[in-house]
C-alpha cells in the first residue's frame, strides 16, 4: 500500500475509534515521521468524500474531526441506548463523597483516601453532571488540578449550603471507632474536641456532643 | 532496635560481601530482586528454577540452606517483609529434618513429606505463568480500540438518581476504610471551612486579585460567618493555595492565588 | 434500498458506533418490526465479511459484537492516549489469573495459593475494574465471599468464554500429575466444573435491561 494510503488508513480508524473529536494537531500526533497538517487536511477531505453516501459522515465540530451516525439512524440508535443511565458506580458515590466533604481535593487527594487509583472516567461521569468542577491548580509539583462541588450539585441535592450534609452523629462515631484500632478511636475524639469552639460559635444549635 | 536495623541496612555495601557463596542471587542485584518477589513460594520458585533443580525431587538441604540465607538477608535490609517468609523457613527446616530421620523403606512417594511443598509450587507457578500471559493479551482500554463514533441523541439524557442518604452512606464506607479516621473526621464546621475555601477559590479564580477586606462583609453576615470565612482564608494559606500579599504595614492586604 | 439492505446497514451503524459489545439479542431490539436472530445473525456474518479487508474488524465477544481496530494499528493508535488504563502490579494480575482459572474461589483460597497475605486494595482494583465480583458465599465457618470473573473481563480481553483463555503451562501440569496425591489436579478439575455453573448465574446479571 503507498505510503499516503496507508496515512490515510490510520486517520480514519483513529477518527472511528475516538469518543471525542480529535484535532488536526492531534491527529498529527499518530505518526512519528512528521506529517504536514496540510497533507492530513487533504486526506481528511478525502475521507469526508469516501464516507459520503455512507450511515457515517466525518464531521467538523469546535475541538476537531469526529465520524457521527447520519440523522437517519437516530430514530434506531435511540431504541438500544438505555432510556436511563444504570446507577452510578460505588467508586463513583465514594469519590463525590470525598469531594462533598474535602473539597477543594486534588485526584491525589481522592487516590490516598480510597488507596486505590482513580480511573479518569469517574471524574469525567461527575463533570459531566455538573456535580463537580475544576477550581483551581495546588501549587505543588505537577500542578494537579483542584476539584470542589458546585452549585448545581447543591440545586440537586436540594442543599442550601455545604454545611446542610449529613454528618457523623456520635453514635455512628461510636460504631465506627469500634470497628477500627483504639488508637484510631482516641484521635477520633481528639478531632472532634478541636472542633468544638466552632461548633459552639457557628452551629450553636447544633453541637454534637463529643463521641464517649 | 529499629535504628540498629536501619544503620546495618545503611551500611549495606559491605553487607553484600558477607554473601555466602552458595547464594545465587548476583549480590548487586539483590536490592533489585528484594521486592520483585511477591512471597516464599515466588523466592522459592525462583531459586529452584535458577539453579535448575527438579522440583519432583528438590534436595532439601540445598535448598532450605539458600533460602534461609536468603531471608536473613532480607531481614536485615527490609524487616518488615519477613513473617510469611520465617513461617517457610520453619517449614522447610521441618520437612528437611523429617527426611534425615531414619525410616522404613517406603512403599511409594506417598510419604515423601516434600510432596505437599512440591505441590503448592507447582500450582503457585502455574498461576504466575498464567497472570504473565493475562498481562499479555491484548486488552480493551490498552490495546484494543473499540469503535465508537458518535450519533446525535434525541432525548436528553437522563442521569441517576442520587439521593442525600446515599451520598452520606457512601461517606461513612469511605470513613469506615481509612486508617487515617482522624483527618476525615467531619463536623459542620469544618465543612462549612471548607465550603468557604471553595467559594474563595472560586471567586480568585475570576479576579486574579481581590482585597482582603472585600470577603468580610461586617454589615450583613453574622459573626460565626465571619470567623469561618477567615478560618478558611488561613487554611488556604497553609495548605499553600492562596498567597496574602500587604506591600507596607497600613496598605490593603491582597489574597491572590498561590502561584509565583 | 432493499429492507435488508436497511436492516443491514442500521446494524452496521449501530455497532460502530457503541463503545460496548451488542448482543444479537439487543440488535434485534434496533427494530420495532420482529427481526428474527437467525436473519441478524447472517448480516452480521455479511458485515463481517464487508469488513475484511479493512482497518476495522467485527468479532465476538462474551456479551456479543463488536468493532475493533486490527491490531495492526494499535501502535498508532496508542500514541494518541498512551495512558489509558491503568497498569496493574504483579500481585493484582496473580489475583486476577487465580480468580480466572481457579474460579469461584475465596480470599483464603487465593492467600493459599499465593503463600502471602492479601490486601483488600488488591481485590478492589479489580472490582472496580469490573473484573471480578462477589457471587456468593462458601458454606463455611465465616461465609467467605466467593470471587469470580466476570462478562466485562472477557469482553475487555476479548474473549467469548473463559474456555478461550490461554492453557496452564502443560509442562507444569505434567509435573503436577507427577506429584504423588492428585489432590490438586483434582482440585483444579472442580474449579473447571464449578465454572460451568457459575458461567449461567454469574452472567446473567450483566445483560442490558431492555429499555422501557
Amino acid at each position: 500500500m503507498a505510503q499516503i494510503e496507508k496515512i490515510k488508513e490510520i486517520l480514519e480508524v483513529a477518527l472511528l475509534t475516538s469518543s471525542q473529536p480529535i484535532s488536526v494537531e492531534d491527529l498529527g500526533r499518530l505518526f512519528i515521521d512528521k506529517t504536514d497538517r496540510s497533507t492530513i487536511r487533504m486526506l481528511l477531505d478525502e475521507i469526508k468524500n469516501d464516507w459520503q453516501d455512507k450511515s457515517l459522515n466525518l464531521i467538523q465540530v469546535a475541538s476537531g474531526y469526529r465520524f457521527q451516525a447520519k440523522s437517519d439512524f437516530t430514530e434506531f440508535l435511540m431504541r438500544l441506548a438505555p432510556d436511563r443511565a444504570p446507577n452510578y458506580s460505588k467508586a463513583v458515590m465514594e469519590v463525590l463523597a470525598i469531594i462533598a466533604y474535602r473539597q477543594p481535593v486534588t485526584r491525589g487527594d481522592i487516590e490516598k483516601i480510597r488507596g486505590v487509583s482513580l480511573s479518569s472516567n469517574t471524574l469525567r461521569q461527575l463533570i459531566e453532571r455538573e456535580w463537580i468542577d475544576i477550581i483551581g491548580q495546588k501549587e505543588v509539583p505537577g500542578r494537579p488540578s483542584l476539584y470542589a462541588t458546585t452549585k448545581h450539585f447543591l440545586n440537586d441535592f436540594a442543599l442550601k449550603s455545604l454545611s446542610e450534609l449529613p454528618e457523623l452523629n456520635s453514635s455512628l462515631t461510636a460504631e465506627l471507632s469500634n470497628t477500627d484500632e483504639n488508637d484510631i478511636a482516641q484521635s477520633s475524639n481528639n478531632a472532634v474536641d478541636s472542633n468544638i469552639i466552632v461548633d459552639e460559635k457557628d452551629f450553636s444549635n447544633n453541637i454534637i456532643p463529643p463521641a464517649k | 532496635m529499629t535504628d540498629n536495623i536501619k544503620n546495618l541496612a545503611k551500611v549495606y555495601g559491605e553487607e553484600i560481601e558477607l554473601l555466602p557463596q552458595d547464594l545465587y542471587i548476583p549480590p548487586d542485584a539483590l536490592e533489585v530482586y528484594l521486592d520483585s518477589f511477591e512471597g516464599p513460594l515466588d523466592l522459592l520458585i525462583y531459586l529452584i528454577r535458577k539453579n535448575n533443580i527438579d522440583i519432583l525431587d528438590i534436595p532439601m538441604a540445598n535448598l532450605t540452606n539458600q533460602y534461609i540465607n536468603y531471608v536473613e538477608k532480607m531481614q536485615v535490609i527490609k524487616f518488615e517483609l519477613a513473617a510469611d517468609y520465617l513461617l517457610m523457613s520453619a517449614m522447610l527446616i521441618e520437612i528437611k529434618s523429617r527426611m534425615l530421620l531414619p525410616k522404613p523403606i517406603l512403599e511409594d512417594d506417598e510419604d515423601d513429606p516434600r510432596a505437599e511443598l512440591v505441590k503448592k509450587l507447582i500450582e503457585y507457578e502455574l498461576m504466575k505463568d498464567a497472570s504473565e500471559n493475562l498481562k499479555n493479551m491484548p486488552q480493551v482500554g490498552k490495546n484494543i480500540m473499540i469503535a465508537q463514533s458518535y450519533f446525535e441523541r434525541v432525548t436528553q439524557i437522563e442521569y441517576p438518581d442520587v439521593s442525600v442518604d446515599e451520598l452520606f452512606d457512601a461517606w461513612k464506607n469511605v470513613l469506615r476504610r481509612v486508617k487515617q479516621f482522624e483527618q476525615h473526621q467531619i463536623s459542620r464546621s469544618e465543612l462549612s471551612v471548607r465550603e468557604h475555601m471553595t467559594i474563595i477559590l472560586r471567586k480568585l479564580n475570576e479576579k486574579d486579585l481581590l482585597e482582603f477586606s472585600s470577603f468580610f462583609d461586617t454589615d450583613k453576615e453574622p459573626i460565626p460567618k465571619l470567623v469561618v470565612c477567615f478560618l478558611a482564608i488561613l487554611e488556604l494559606t497553609k495548605e499553600g493555595l492562596i498567597k496574602i500579599n500587604q506591600q507596607s504595614s497600613s496598605s490593603p492586604i491582597y489574597l491572590q492565588l498561590g502561584e509565583i
